[in-house]
């Protein structure tokens, strides 16, 4: 833990708060969401890493999405993540998201998440136990300290592609796009 | 310039807006401004006049006087200045209505009545004027038609009992004294006995309380508030129901004096005490009440009641910081209330006449003016700091406080933080939250109705960072009833018991607020967006539902609707009732059968006889 | 002295602010066995908002925030910190209205993101207020009628000379309805109505995200100073603790020790209301409501009518 | 020197001579009430000052008082001629355009008839002169009543028969014993002896005279036929009975009671009579339907206001009283006349009818307005000045039972008030918001009305302008020796 | 006996106007109603004539020698009376005439039904 490295912290606050400050929204599309109780209460305590829940995205910079992703919550998950303010980080908990696991070949789960948004980071299992949050949490912040952890920018340049999936997907969006030409 | 062109000017600029109104619209617009306006012009240039004249003789030989001072100044400035604002305000607010000549005659009638009022010397001239605005305000409460007419008989009936009380207490002046002059009058009526003392100042003080809508009172004003056009709302709630609160001055501090006044009784049976707690109780109840509403007006109606009860406090408590803080307050409350109704009108006049509370929302993009003003007003009626409410809240607060009456300031205290809720309810249903899509192209508030509610809300401001404008007439006032004198600044109040500097409190206000405007702006730059582009679970956001406005303060309302119900109103619609039906049943008498009517005549001659016969009275 | 102070309690009350709202943090993981956050976290949290892209609903939505904050700072001027005291002017009274300012800035900013979450958040916490301001305002008002004065700096003096006010036999029982509706004030359960993120969504602060969250922290961390600091002003003395500094009386020493001394008692106040805040459950609106209108509101009438009868 | 016996000469001879001209041409006739009454109007003013000065006593036939009929012109009874005359003179004018149907050179007769017995009654200071007037007034009244020959009008007219001729039967019983007692019909004389006699010998003859009388001046009980009878006449009508005919048997009655009788510890029972008349009139009007039955009703507790004000038995109390009278003259009967338009150009006496015709007829429902302003009470217009007089007479008396009763009687304005305003209502702020034709009455009427207003508004403003001749009527009544004196020599 | 005679015009006149007005209060009739007032007028009538009459008195006529002046009918209500009964006419008259016209309107001449103008 380099969270009392005062040096670190002049050099860049923004980044190192981002590190030990994960607000996070939990999106609890299935059975993985049964993980996160244990892992933000007293067991397992994920607060003493600074992660506490918060219940809008507006709020958050942590995007855990928990279980397997349906046609019809890929647009909930779409819109939450546009409405994550920069920077923001997406982790994928559990295979269902990477692959769509057990779900594989069912006609309405989205099998890979990351044509749709960006994911800076999977958690591989079935289910994945706390510790792995913990885990996945630590290497977050490797990846943040090597500037890794850019999907939020690899969102904004890619905007037209990740759009065009979308809309292939869910048909004509309802929502107007995030980024107009002028914000690009 | 004399007091007399004064009125002539007043009255005759009245009928000739009405006559020029035949000819042309634009002339009729033209008039009625330029007449307002002039009055404005001559009453500022009366500022600091003292004068006294014998206008008219010819009523049963009593000598009408007009006169001039600090008090009829102080209202009679105020009441041309709001009047020409409302004016101005109705020139396009009113373009299309109907019969808009008589209209603009009878606001300036009502004007020039109240400036009557204000400048009469003398109890006749005083009362004349009183029921000539009764008669003109009740026929432009009617003006809207529909709910206006019951609004406006509730209005007419319990005007008219007022004024007949208020015709026995003048008239048993007269006959006592033989003078109607009110300078007289005080002379004449030092040495008289205390109980004639009480008799005018409770005769006087029922017509001054339902014209000021003291708590049992009340019950004309929301309606009538809510069912007049709005810029007559504003001058009626502004000026015309605080003529109440000129009466109270008047007949409590010149008429019988302020050292009689407030010995009248002992303790809690004195009479100031009594007219407290019912100004404490109309700040409460009232304020309570007007969180159940849904009429923007209707809203605004009930506070113009609960605000009234701060001026009655303070002016009835007699300490010279309370009776300043009552007399300021009725400037203040003008000021926002006026306002208030002007950014409703805009509304109304934007939305085709919507201003039902559960229906609007988001206009503060659409009409950024109107929402300043909504927001400065209410800010005004909640009192928050730097607004002019607030000073003269403050200084009512303070004189309770120190005058050991605790109770009265947890009542006026409590009534503040009721406010809070109601109007911030009025802001936030009306300006705030979703914008309708039908809303989304609205008609633009012209520029005439935008340069009133920019030139009040700019007073506001004025007046809550230098009250000691204002204070200082108010001051001349209170001196003038006998009250010790306030050591006023430009800035606030000095004492020893508590320094009011509201420069200092807009110095920090202002420099904090430049601090974190800086930082905020220095700080990363926020991405604008749509209103559509909002938290709602990932979900989209449904269009014109997501407003959360209905039964605003829900849990509130479960618990408090059984005891906010206006009794008083259902128990004077009861006693109307029962006339009615008193006096139907009274003409049945009339039986349409001859032989009863014979009857009747053989009875009235066998009643003579009983009544010579039991009591010989001839 | 005051020019000092100027300068200094807004930067006191920030600081102790920020660390209050760690150490609550921090206890709550204690008492709930857990190692919790380092109690510096509320810092990290700040600059972390700060760091992040807000979005805006638009100029008013930014004002309100604003207006919240520097509301707050300028609440501080008028607070004695220890023997700091900016501002004077207006007394107990306007301290009351610039109580108000802050949640209403909030109010307007909320209701101005045209969320609806925001908007109930928003009635909640207007009706959570009127229901605390009710025992709230009779509490003051007894404190006022008794030491009759509307200035908080004459009120911590004279309890300087005649002992802290929580010890007088006529003020016990507003102190201790104070200290009943002390969550309320400060938002903490069992009054957590008004933020209640589970179903809510955090009520008047959904829309709020980078420098607007940033800057609600800093607010909300200076509405638990004040809550806390009203107390002990009122009824702990504030700065005076049985005339232990009376041998540095007029000295540097003395202010310093003085909000030392504030401070350490804010510390005992707050832990009082963490214990409370720790093991109990959330209320609904309306049993706060009659919460509040019933105990607090009874004991703090009582004391004002035992103090009107004494006077 | 003008003789005063012209003016009931001059309209007796014109009702009688009318016939006649009807033969040569139908369409001078009209114009023959306007003249009569111009001419009544022009002496009266002209006696005003004189009768002022002194007192005029016409010797019918040369014969001395006691023993021949005398008229007796004092400034009460040129104050009613001149009011009768002024009345008489713009309703007639007002009836050159109102009465188009039905026969016209009857109304025109009668016309004449009913305000030449209204004067005779006001002038006379015989007796039985005084029934003859009273029978020409209530027998023309009774037939104008039904002169539009409607079902309404017809039985209204039988009732008000019935009633009038009971009441005429009971005061002839009246002045019978009084002359069976004192073998004289002149009224100062009668005066004079009433003292040598026994009380209840007075009192019976008393009693059948006040009843006899006061069925036509609407005392309470004894109204009943006025609300059918105003309501059913011609509005034109209608204005005279109420602004007239009524209150020329209040002046009877009162000229009974004071004058003749003396009987001013009597009054003490008139002035509850008088509260009670006012309350049961404002009452009942109050939810009446029909506009006209509603203006007649608020005429009954006019004259209980009025009653109540003369009763006071002070100076003060019977000037304000005639004030009111005059007051209630020019505004019950700008009322009615105004009301007649409004009912001819909408066909229905019902209120509910009016709505909107605020639009239509803006000049007539202003009138009306003011008129309704004026028997309010409120000012700057005449019934102000008046409704202020009578209060500070019945202050002035000091007395707590008269404070208490102006309450009852304020309670009985505010009912008029809400019942006038709700009609006012009803005509601009009711009804279609179109634009509409104007349909307004014709020019005639409307400058008849309009003198009617110009009169309220100027008495209202400047009420010491009539001030001296009230004063000076009330003292006619208060000092009775000098009637007596003045008569008897 | 004395007294009777005496009286008897009173009680007469009286016992007539008591009728009519038992009459007028009674009947429902107007016709009866209208008899009624012709006999309260005839009663009155009585009466007056009966306050100037003496009994066996004599025309009051002072040129005539030989009569005495205390002994002459009081010639006044005679006057009087002849005036009333015109009046009397007048209004029976008009009664009549009202109550044809009554007739053709109501169909009826029931007062208790003829009560169309009430209240």
């Amino acid at each position: 833990m380099d969270r009392n490295q005062i040096g670190k912290w002049l050099k860049n606050p923004g980044k190192m708060a981002n590190k030990y400050s994960f607000h996070v929204v939990y999106f609890c599309t299935g059975c993985g969401i049964i993980e996160v109780p244990p892992s933000i209460t007293t067991r397992w305590d994920a607060e003493r890493f600074g992660i506490i829940p918060v219940a809008t995205p507006r709020q958050a910079n942590l995007f855990l999405i928990t279980g397997y992703v349906s046609t019809k919550t890929l647009a909930a998950i779409i819109r939450t993540y546009e409405q994550m303010p920069e920077p923001k980080y997406t982790v994928a908990f559990g295979s269902c998201p990477i692959n769509g696991g057990m779900y594989y070949d069912s006609y309405n789960t989205i099998t890979s998440l990351d044509k749709y948004i960006p994911v800076d980071g999977y958690i591989a299992g079935c289910m994945p136990r706390p510790e792995a949050i913990f885990i996945g949490v630590t290497h977050l912040w490797k990846l943040i300290d090597m500037d890794k952890a850019d999907g939020y920018k690899r969102y904004r340049e890619d905007y037209v592609h990740y759009r065009a999936n979308q809309e292939q997907i869910l048909g004509e969006l309802d929502w107007p796009p995030l980024f107009s030409k002028e914000n690009l | 310039m004399s007091l007399e062109l004064l009125l002539i000017i007043a009255f005759s600029g009245a009928f000739l807006t009405y006559l020029s109104g035949k000819i042309s619209s634009q002339l009729r617009d033209g008039v009625a401004v330029l007449i307002s306006l002039g009055l404005v012009a001559i009453v500022s240039f009366l500022y600091n006049v003292q004068t006294e004249t014998v206008f008219y003789q010819g009523f049963f030989g009593i000598s009408l006087i007009l006169r001039m001072n600090s008090l009829a100044w102080f209202f009679a400035i105020a009441i041309v200045s709001f009047t020409a604002l409302c004016i101005i305000y109705s020139l396009s607010y009113m373009k299309d209505c109907e019969r808009s000549n008589y209209y603009y005659f009878m606001m300036l009638l009502i004007n020039a009545s109240m400036l009557t009022i204000v400048l009469a010397g003398d109890l006749v001239t005083f009362f004349v004027a009183w029921e000539i605005m009764s008669w003109s305000t009740f026929l432009l409460i009617s003006y809207n038609r529909n709910g206006a007419l019951q609004a406006g008989i509730k209005y007419i009936v319990l005007s008219l009992i007022g004024s007949m009380c208020m015709l026995v207490g003048i008239l048993s002046i007269y006959t006592s004294f033989g003078t109607v002059n009110i300078a007289d009058v005080a002379n004449h009526l030092t040495p008289s006995s205390v109980g004639y003392k009480l008799f005018l100042l409770i005769i006087f003080s029922i017509t001054f309380g339902i014209k000021n809508a003291i708590m049992p009172l009340h019950t004309w004003l929301p309606d009538a508030y809510a069912e007049s056009p709005s810029p007559f709302s504003a001058v009626l709630s502004g000026m015309l129901t605080r003529m109440g609160v000129f009466g109270f001055l008047l007949i409590m501090y010149v008429i019988v004096g302020m050292k009689t006044t407030l010995h009248l009784g002992r303790g809690f049976l004195s009479f100031n005490t009594i007219l407290c707690w019912l100004g404490a109780i109309t700040i409460v109840i009232p304020t309570f009440i007007a969180m159940l509403q849904n009429d923007a007006k209707k809203l605004l109606a009930w506070h113009g009641i609960g605000q009234g009860g701060y001026m009655i406090v303070g002016i009835a408590f007699g300490t010279s910081l309370g009776a300043a803080g009552g007399i300021f307050h009725t400037l203040n409350h003008a000021t926002y209330i006026v306002l208030l109704f002007l950014s409703v009108g805009a509304i109304e006049y934007s939305t085709n006449g919507l201003r039902d509370l559960n229906s609007l929302g988001g206009l503060f993009k659409k009409m950024p003016i109107a929402f300043f003003g909504g927001l400065l007003g209410i800010s005004g009626l909640i009192g928050v700091p730097l607004t002019n409410g607030f000073v003269s809240k403050w200084l009512i607060y303070k004189t309770l406080i120190l005058g050991n009456a605790p109770f009265l300031a947890f009542a006026a205290l409590l009534g503040t933080w009721g406010t809070v809720l109601s109007v911030y309810k009025f802001l936030h249903n009306l300006f705030l939250g979703q914008l309708p899509e039908e809303h989304k192209e609205i008609k633009k508030a012209p520029l005439t109705m935008q340069i009133p509610i920019v030139i009040l809300s700019f007073t506001i401001i004025l007046f809550g960072i230098l009250p000691g404008l204002p204070l200082k007439v108010i001051n001349s006032i209170i001196v003038a009833a006998g009250f010790q004198a306030l050591d006023i600044n430009i800035w606030g109040v000095t004492s020893e018991t508590g320094t009011l500097n509201m420069l200092n409190i807009f110095a920090a206000i202002a420099v904090f607020g430049a601090i974190f405007w800086g930082i905020f702006k220095v700080a990363r730059k926020s991405t604008p967006v749509d209103q559509y582009d909002n938290y709602a679970a990932g979900a989209a956001v449904p269009k014109n539902k997501y407003h959360y406005t209905v039964e605003y303060y829900a849990p509130f309302y479960r618990m408090g609707k059984p005891f906010l119900k206006d009794i008083f109103d259902m128990f004077y619609n009861r006693i109307a009732e029962a006339i009615g039906s008193i006096c139907d049943s009274v003409r049945k008498i009339y039986t349409g059968y001859v032989g009863s009517y014979v009857m009747y005549i053989v009875l009235f001659i066998a009643s003579l006889i009983f009544v010579q016969l039991t009591w010989s009275i001839f | 002295m005051n020019i000092i102070a100027l300068f200094v309690s807004p930067l006191i009350a920030l600081i102790a602010g920020m660390f209050f709202l760690g150490l609550s943090r921090k206890i709550s993981a204690r008492i709930q066995w857990r190692y919790g956050p380092p109690i510096y976290q509320p810092v990290i949290d700040v600059i972390r908002s700060f760091s992040q892209k807000s979005i805006t609903h638009g100029k008013f939505f930014d004002f309100g925030i604003i207006l919240s904050l520097s509301s707050s700072f300028v609440l501080i001027l008028f607070l004695p910190i220890g023997k700091l005291c900016a501002l004077t002017s207006g007394g107990l009274i306007a301290f009351l209205y610039l109580m108000l300012m802050g949640p209403f800035g909030i109010a307007l900013s909320g209701a101005a993101a045209a969320n609806p979450n925001s908007s109930i958040g928003i009635s909640r916490k207007f009706l959570l207020a009127l229901a605390y301001e009710v025992p709230l305002l009779l509490v003051l008002l007894t404190v006022m009628t008794h030491y009759h004065t509307i200035s908080l700096v004459e009120i911590v003096n004279i309890q300087a000379n005649s002992g802290w006010a929580f010890g007088s036999w006529a003020l016990i029982l507003p102190g201790i309805a104070y200290l009943l509706i002390l969550p309320a004030i400060l938002g903490m359960r069992p009054f957590e109505v008004v933020g209640a993120a589970q179903e809510i969504s955090s009520g008047p602060i959904a829309e709020f995200g980078g420098k607007h969250l940033a800057f609600y922290t800093l607010q909300h961390a200076l509405h638990v100073f004040v809550g806390i600091a009203l107390f002990v002003d009122i009824f702990l003395g504030g700065w005076t603790f049985f005339g232990l500094l009376n041998p540095l009386a007029g000295t540097v020493w003395a202010v310093i020790f003085g909000i030392i001394i504030f401070l350490l008692k804010m510390t005992l106040v707050l832990f009082i209301g963490l214990f409370v805040n720790a093991v109990y459950p959330r209320f609904r609106i309306e049993q706060a409501m009659q919460y509040l209108w019933k105990w607090p509101t009874l004991i703090s009438f009582v004391g004002l009518i035992i103090v009107v009868l004494t006077k | 020197m003008v003789n005063p016996i012209l003016l009931i000469v001059v309209p007796l001879g014109l009702a009688f001579a009318l016939p006649i001209v009807n033969l040569i041409s139908k369409k001078i006739i009209k114009y023959i009430p306007v003249l009569a009454f111009l001419f009544n109007l022009i002496l009266s003013l002209l006696l005003i000052p004189k009768v002022l000065e002194q007192t005029i006593i016409v010797k019918i036939g040369g014969f001395h008082p006691p023993f021949g009929i005398n008229l007796f012109v004092g400034p009460v009874g040129i104050l009613f001629s001149t009011l009768i005359a002024l009345a008489g003179f713009l309703v007639s004018i007002y009836a050159l355009s109102y009465i188009k149907e039905g026969p016209k050179e009857k109304y025109h007769i009668l016309y004449l008839l009913l305000l030449t017995g209204a004067t005779g009654v006001v002038l006379t200071g015989d007796m039985f002169n005084l029934f003859v007037f009273f029978e020409i007034l209530c027998i023309s009244s009774y037939a104008l009543v039904a002169y539009l020959g409607n079902k309404a009008g017809i039985e209204s007219s039988i009732k008000y028969l019935i009633q009038g001729s009971v009441g005429s039967s009971l005061l002839l019983l009246g002045i019978g014993l009084l002359y069976g007692q004192l073998g004289t019909l002149n009224m100062a004389d009668i005066a004079n002896q009433i003292n040598s006699i026994s009380s209840p010998s007075i009192f019976v003859p008393m009693i059948f005279i006040i009843t006899g009388l006061g069925i036509e001046a609407a005392i309470f009980p004894l109204n009943a036929w006025l609300p059918d009878a105003h309501s059913s006449a011609p509005s034109s009508i209608s204005a005279i009975l109420s602004g007239i005919a009524i209150e020329v048997g209040l002046y009877a009655v009162i000229r009974v009671i004071f004058t003749i009788f003396n009987a001013s510890s009597f009054l003490m029972f008139f002035v509850f009579l008088g509260v009670l008349t006012l309350l049961i009139g404002e009452m009942s009007a109050f939810s009446q339907k029909n506009i006209k039955r509603m203006l007649a009703y608020s005429s009954i507790g006019q004259i209980g206001l009025i009653m109540f004000a003369i009763s006071l038995n002070t100076q003060l109390g019977i000037s304000a009283g005639f004030f009111q009278m005059i007051s209630h003259t020019l505004g019950k009967g700008l009322l009615f006349l105004s009301v007649g338009f409004l009912i001819y150009k909408t066909g229905s006496m019902k209120i509910s009818s009016f709505e909107g015709i605020g639009k239509k007829m803006p000049i007539t429902s202003l009138l009306f307005t003011i008129g309704a302003f004026s028997i309010v009470g409120l000012p700057p217009f005449a019934g102000f000045a008046s409704k202020f007089m009578i209060i500070k007479a019945a202050l002035t008396t000091g007395q707590l039972l008269f404070t208490v009763l102006i309450g009852v009687i304020l309670l009985g304005t505010v009912i008029e008030g809400a019942y006038f305003f709700k009609v006012i209502q009803s005509i601009y702020f009711k009804g279609t918001t179109d634009i509409i034709k104007r349909d307004e009455a014709p020019l005639i009427a409307l400058i008849s009305m309009s003198i009617f207003v110009l009169l309220i508004i100027f008495i209202g403003v400047y009420p010491d302008f009539i001030a001296r001749i009230l004063n000076s009527a009330a003292s006619e009544f208060i000092n009775r020796i000098d009637y007596i004196r003045s008569v008897l020599g | 006996m004395e007294f009777l005679s005496n009286y008897i015009y009173y009680i007469g006149a009286f016992g007539l106007i008591f009728i009519g007005l038992f009459i007028i209060l009674v009947k429902h009739n107007l016709i009866k109603v209208i008899i009624g007032i012709g006999i309260l007028d005839t009663g009155v009538n009585l009466f007056l004539i009966a306050v100037g009459y003496i009994s066996k008195g004599t025309a009051p006529i002072f040129s005539k020698a030989g009569l005495d002046a205390n002994n002459m009918v009081d010639p006044v209500p005679q006057a009087l009376v002849l005036t009333s009964i015109v009046i009397g006419v007048a209004i029976l008259a008009l009664a009549l005439s009202l109550a044809i016209r009554l007739y053709k309107h109501y169909g009826t001449l029931d007062l208790r039904k003829i009560k169309e103008q009430r209240w």
